[in-house]
């Protein structure tokens, strides 16, 4: 099960070693075939709702999966299925949110666009553009105050720079000097807009980084080495006392924005050219030219397998939630009233 | 004559006015070249350009911004916010800037603009692209609120929006975008402010709006077939509100039932009880009584959303038990 | 005992809850080194220090955010939004965030934070900074929302909202700020979702709420000279919303007036009206009146400040006429 | 009467010369003149609700004033006294608006914060941080659709780089090249807090230029010479489709922030500093010492001064607005009506 990648020795910034790097391969996998298996069961049409897949985008899940803390804070959107599994969130009752039943990780009542699970450090996937930034700064906020070392991490896409929230989360986490690490996740289009078409600069995130004090950061989200160095290095500066940072990962997605979307708006040639970057095929090779035994990586993909039937079936299994979840947890008190 | 779906009227309503006049233009996000995440606005960038109909970038505050200054300067714009959720990102240009500018310049400015949006639940969305935010409209001075529920009505009433010199917000029914209905050819144009009788009956008057309409309509017929007589009235808007039609109607049966899919508190069925108590309360024969969804966020499971959203069996057993009592 | 302004109690609410409970911090514009705009957080910043009384830049959204990801992770934040108007720039962090996200996680998450805010009309600020923005909190499923009227109120009110685990939005009476009242020594917690009987009478009962609680008293003395003894009900908070009090004091003078300063469309009026037809209708002598703010922006000039907002002219008019007819 | 400084030759990108120099002049006295008297009135509690003025930065507006094209727009905040005199609207209205008066420029509905003069180009004084800037693009939208030439210009402080607005505004202005030059009145203070406390750069506007692909440009507010060049600069760059301008004006206020703040937060030295630095005086040395004969200078401070005088007659004399103005102008069929 995914829970066991976040154990053994925290990360040190730098290059990730044989050991992190073998679990940012198993987490990739994970990501990958939990999606795929998604897709198909929206094919059959058992996944309820929208869902947006980050199929390609892996490698930065994984790269913060393995660089944070336990208890450091995730922040998650929308596109949150592989953030929430790389913090160790187990996969049935992600699955089974996805179909709306009670064992989902919210017994349903969020559904795919608002994954959390707090006691895995996943504070929340947010399905407003640039909401979660600002909220992202409280719970660094509170660490900071508490003394406690967490570092909060925002994930957001190259469209999400242009909402007001980005720039007022950016200033106010520089000005406190608190420990937010902020990650565009830069995969070209917005829903299906080109980024580019509707952005004043040419990187959406690293050439706003200036305007709140903050040197600019561009990395290879494909590349879950570079994006491991990167995440360590921004998590321990945080950690450190010495405030926020921006990370613009590049990237692509697969797939359309969501379910419904075939993503017909891209070019050929460009999809073509960023599925030859297939950060999991790269890193499968890359890994064994390091050394690390094709039976090995194989080993992984063939457990990952099993894994994600397991969870299937434990989402499949799973009840309807029925009326007494209906006015459940509106307050604290558990109920619902507005009245007394 | 032809059948239409009310995802398809949209385009149409706005090409209608398009074309009709040239200072009516058109922006949001993924509008243009996608033609709306809900494809309802498909064929107007081919039709009138770039220039005409424009992507936006995520910036929600700076697109009702432009709306509002270029209204108040000459132009006729229409402007898409994709989920009236979203409202909440921009309630200050909608709620501050639009709805009182006129009022406080005493009258030295106008704002022809329509604001569009998808509204309400039913697609398993979730609490935060579900809502029916026409009580957030209806609550500020200075803006007219509008939701149909037919085809015909969306192209009817979205040219009289758009035709009108104050700013509308539009509420399409999401969940109604698949829906279809006949729609005569040639140009549509309806009446602000104005309720219609869908459905004539005796015993009692069921006021609905948008996606509640059909669902009135068809417990109407349940209760038909247990003898009770229903008129059913949809709204169509809100500001302005057709109080003269829903006086009559209510008076005639005595008594009202109304059906908000909104969250209860402040919601239109309120505002609607406050009215019909205080000037026809001695017509009354019973308690007017709310059908709501319950006062909480939509949870996003199917199951789940159901049994939130007033549903024609719950309309129905509410009508009945308070018609037996 | 002592005498104290309602502004001088806010300061003494949030100063009594921070010295017992060292996670309850404090932010917003101008707050700390100036003791905010209004003067009503002088001293905080000595007493507790820059770490638990920070001021913040013009970033609403960041102040709620920020409280948000605090009040979820272990602190008890108080966040100042200067004017309650301003809730438009940062509705989306009260409306779609906090209210939603404890029903969203199946309860995961609380949000134990209280967000402050000058509300209401009365100081010729226009319209941009003189709204009542209660039914606009009341509307969204997953927020309390509290009103004090009086100095004491306000502490026992405040300290309540601070221990409460569920987000509370605590709506100041900016035309209260300088009205004195009489306060006890030493701690003052009081419940929220009780309303208050302020005044006992047996023909009619006035619910009122903030500044329109004294209005309504002024206006039970002007209306039992003339022979009508009135019930003057103070909410003081609309959610929880206290309908047994309101209830049982309705059924026991028959007649309901409520006196709202909010302009009239979606007030929570409307909604006091239809629990009450609904559900103690044939204990009612007449029908319930609405007394509200036209349904307008708020204009600025004094003389017609004056004419907007209900007057106690104008509440035992209206009373007085109702009760004759 | 201030509208004749409107008319004249149209402004040309670059140094003043005399005659505009001389209208500039006029301008500022009448902004100081005009907000003096506003002060005493609001201190013998005339001036209804609260009010915000302009002493010690009449040069920014000045300049713009004779800047800009009688039919360009100007957008202003609740301190927009200076910005819509300006323009050329007339004392009188101005100041019977502040006193709540039927004679008042929006017959007193609007009152001091929200001054619009439309017939004038004041499209509105906006009292929510950053509101109008998004609205001052909406303008310029419609005069590059429609072919006019004309530009907006949206004023607004320091403070006001932090809201999510002014980021939205100026992505938006800069990808659809619109004619809109966002000026930014530098005062050092938002209300009472000191701006480089709460903003994560040195120079809140033009360290953020570069953010939506515009060059920094900062400029001396208090000096019209220099703010003229870079005004009619902006102007004429927008004018000829060059798209946007962010400019970045440093100032002083020497009041408190609004009517209520004494404004005592602020170190006597740097309030001594600036006193110094006062636009008028200098401005005055400085066309003397270029020639322009005191007596001159001395003439339309005199003029002013009865311009004030009339000015304050004609507000005392205005009636208090009656009920008819209260369910006035909500619609455009002249209405408040709601129901029908
Ligand atoms: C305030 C707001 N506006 C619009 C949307 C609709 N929307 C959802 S995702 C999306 C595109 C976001 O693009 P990007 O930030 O690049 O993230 P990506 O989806 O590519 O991961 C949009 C416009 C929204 N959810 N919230
Ligand atoms: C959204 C919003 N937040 C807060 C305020 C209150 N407020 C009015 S003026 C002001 C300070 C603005 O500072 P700055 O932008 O520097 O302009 P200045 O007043 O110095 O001209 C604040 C915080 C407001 N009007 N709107
Ligand atoms: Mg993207
Ligand atoms: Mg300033």
């Amino acid at each position: 099960m995914s829970t066991s990648l976040r154990e053994g020795k925290p990360q040190l910034a730098g290059r990730p070693d044989r050991e992190l790097r073998l679990r940012m391969f198993r987490l990739q996998v994970e990501l990958r075939y939990f999606e795929k298996r998604a897709y198909d069961l929206f094919l059959q049409n058992l996944v309820k709702g929208t869902s947006h897949l980050s199929l390609g985008q892996e490698a930065i899940a994984a790269a913060f999966g393995v660089a944070m803390r336990s208890d450091d804070y995730t922040y998650a959107t929308y596109r949150g299925h592989a953030h929430t599994l790389a913090r160790g969130v187990p996969m049935g009752p992600v699955l089974a949110e996805l179909l709306g039943r009670e064992n989902g990780l919210m017994a349903g009542k969020g559904g795919s666009m608002h994954l959390t699970s707090v006691e895995h450090g996943v504070m929340g996937s947010y399905a407003i553009i640039g909401a979660h930034l600002p909220i992202a700064c409280g719970s660094a906020w509170s660490a900071q105050y508490l003394g406690t070392g967490q570092v909060s991490v925002g994930f957001f896409g190259d469209g999400t720079t242009n909402i007001g929230a980005f720039h007022e989360a950016l200033n106010f986490a520089k000005i406190w000097t608190l420990p937010v690490v902020f990650v565009c996740e830069n995969n070209l289009y917005m829903e299906y807009t080109r980024t580019s078409e509707i952005t004043a600069v040419e990187h959406p995130a690293a050439d706003r980084a200036s305007a709140y004090g903050l040197p600019s950061i561009i990395v290879d989200g494909n590349d879950p080495d570079a994006m491991y160095e990167v995440a360590s290095t921004s998590l321990q500066l945080a950690r450190e006392g010495g405030g926020p940072s921006l990370i613009e990962a590049k990237t692509y997605r697969h797939g359309g924005h969501s379910r419904a979307d075939p993503g017909k708006y891209r070019p050929d040639a460009e999809v073509a050219e960023w599925l030859a970057r297939d950060p999991l095929p790269m890193y499968r090779a890359r890994l064994i030219a390091d050394g690390v035994a094709e039976s090995e990586l194989a080993g992984v993909e063939a457990d990952v397998g099993l894994a994600v039937e397991a969870a299937t079936e434990f989402a499949k299994a799973g009840a309807v939630p029925g009326e007494d979840l209906l006015l459940k947890d509106v307050w604290a008190n558990g109920g619902a009233s507005w009245r007394n | 004559m032809a059948e239409l779906t009310y995802r398809d009227a949209i385009a149409r309503g706005i090409a209608q006015e398009m074309r009709r006049d040239h200072n009516v233009v058109f922006l949001g996000e993924d509008v243009a070249a996608a033609g709306g995440v809900f494809k309802t606005t498909v064929g107007l960038l081919d039709e009138f350009g770039p220039l005409r109909v424009r992507d936006t970038p995520i910036s929600e505050q700076a697109i009702l911004g432009a709306a509002m200054g270029a209204a108040m300067t000459g132009l006729r714009p229409i402007a898409e916010i994709m989920f009236s959720d979203f409202f909440a990102v921009c309630w200050d240009i909608v709620a501050n800037e639009i709805a009182k500018s006129r009022y406080m310049t005493n009258g030295q400015v106008s704002f022809p603009l329509v604001i569009r949006s998808g509204n309400g639940g039913g697609l398993r969305f979730g609490a935060q692209h579900s809502q029916s935010v026409e009580n957030w409209a209806m609550m500020i001075p200075g803006l007219k609120v509008v939701v149909p529920a037919t085809p015909l009505d969306v192209i009817g009433l979205l040219a009289a929006a758009i035709r009108d010199p104050d700013p509308v917000i539009f509420l399409e029914a999401k969940a109604l975008y698949s829906t279809k209905g006949e729609v005569p050819d040639g140009e549509i144009v309806d009446e602000l402010g104005t309720a219609k009788v869908v459905r004539e009956g005796s015993d009692a008057t069921i006021v609905a709006l948008g996606t509640m309409v059909a669902r009135a309509l068809e417990s109407a017929n349940q209760l038909s077939e247990a003898g009770v007589e229903c008129t059913v009235l949809d709204l169509r808007s809100l500001v302005p509100l057709d109080t003269q039609t829903l006086l009559a109607e209510v008076s005639k049966t005595g008594r009202m039932f109304t059906v908000e899919e909104n969250p209860r508190l402040c919601g239109w069925g309120g505002e609607l009880v406050s009215i019909v108590t205080e000037e026809v309360f001695f017509d009354l024969d019973g308690p007017p009584v709310r059908i709501t969804t319950p006062h909480i966020p939509l949870p996003a499971a199917d199951a789940l959303e159901d049994m939130a959203i007033p549903s024609v069996e719950r309309i129905t057993a509410t009508i009945q038990k308070a018609m037996n009592s």
